[in-house]
């Protein structure tokens, strides 16, 4: 199981801040976890896009594609950051 | 050092005092203050919403400041930001530093307002006449912090 | 823009409070407060002295905000010097310059203070336990100055 | 007449902060002030020496060696500034 987070601009598309998920074997990067999403269509499709500019996180800190999800890893999905 | 995230708005006079009392090691004290705008890309803003990410925030904010100071011989560093509804002239973000002498506490305080940019998790939503809009990341910034790697 | 060359000390906070107060379009003060060391090259400090050149210092620190203006996209700058006896954790001086963004206030904010300390007709007079004696210009002031020359 | 003020280490070396002077002619620059100055002997002499550090400004604005005095000019001599 890992804990998915959304942020901002992706939060609001997708209706969802968090959710619970168990990704089936074959998912075991953030790549693959975004490539998963994104077969859910509609927004996941367009939000997670190759081409968006979207950051990740796990276990709070930053990420790139290739970055391993450990069991009960906290995954945040959002748009870069605008602070300041 | 003291990072702090908070929605109250804080008293950047009395921060400062309190940063650098009783220190006499202290010669310098270089501060940032943002504050909200009215217009960003020539869209009148009347209020923003800052948005964070609990527990990554305060931990990439520490991570800046503890870089920092491990790059130059600087005494402290104090951050706080806001987070929430905001209007127009409200306070953002304060970033002090304390140092011997005036050129590693200005080289520190930028250095981490600029990672504090491009590194902590917050997101900026303003309310214009034309509706709510996610502020997109600007790419000065991202040059402003690449320009600490040739250092 | 402001100048002020005076004994008194100031407030801070108070200061930077009004010097944005009602402006909306500032979205960063960058400031710098520079403080009474109680120690100055291995010599305990218990006491300075400013002197300056009434006048030519106004004058000088007119000049340097000039600059600055001309240089930089910046609203405002106010500079507050003090002189007169002053002791370790004093308040020497304070540099604030706002602008839109950050970038131009960081950079007019340091280049005012490393001018200032090259430029501007005020002298140091330490007294330690062994007498007083008048500070020496420092090198790297007149190297921190020089490199606004390569811009 | 000229005005010529004294300041910081300067002032308490000559023991004096200002004096109203009549230079000779031939006494038209900076330079040749100083040379004149530097020719009434003891501190005048060591603390306007050519390899002291000494600043010069004419009516409150730095000044060289071969900037012209103008008649009722107020010339100062300091150390470089130690301000901030």
């Amino acid at each position: 199981m890992i804990t998915v987070l959304y942020f901002a601009r992706l939060r609001e598309s997708l209706g969802t801040d968090r959710e619970q998920l168990a990704p089936p074997p074959g998912v075991a990067t953030v790549g693959q976890l975004a490539d998963w999403l994104r077969d859910r269509g509609g927004n996941w499709t367009t939000e997670l896009a190759a081409d968006k500019p979207v950051r990740v996180a796990v276990n709070q800190e930053m990420a790139s594609p290739d970055t391993l999800l450990p069991d009960g890893a906290e995954v945040a999905f959002f748009p870069p950051v605008t602070g300041g | 050092m003291e990072v702090r995230v908070q929605e109250a708005d804080f008293d950047f006079g009395a921060e400062i005092a309190a940063f650098r009392a009783g220190k006499p090691k202290i010669g310098a004290v270089a501060s940032f203050l943002g504050l909200v705008r009215d217009v960003n890309d020539e869209a009148a803003v009347r209020e923003m919403t800052l948005e964070h990410y609990p527990g990554m925030t305060e931990k990439a904010l520490e991570e800046i400041v503890a870089e920092a100071k491990g790059r130059w011989d600087i005494f402290d560093a104090l951050v706080i930001h806001r987070v929430g509804p905001l209007r127009p002239c409200d306070q953002i973000v304060l970033v002090a530093v304390s140092s011997a002498h005036r050129g590693e506490a200005f080289a520190a305080c930028e250095f981490i307002m600029d990672y504090l940019k491009t590194r902590a998790p917050f997101w900026k939503k303003e309310e214009t006449p034309a509706g709510g809009r996610w502020v997109d990341a600007r790419e000065t910034d991202d040059k402003a912090a690449l320009r600490w790697r040739e250092k």
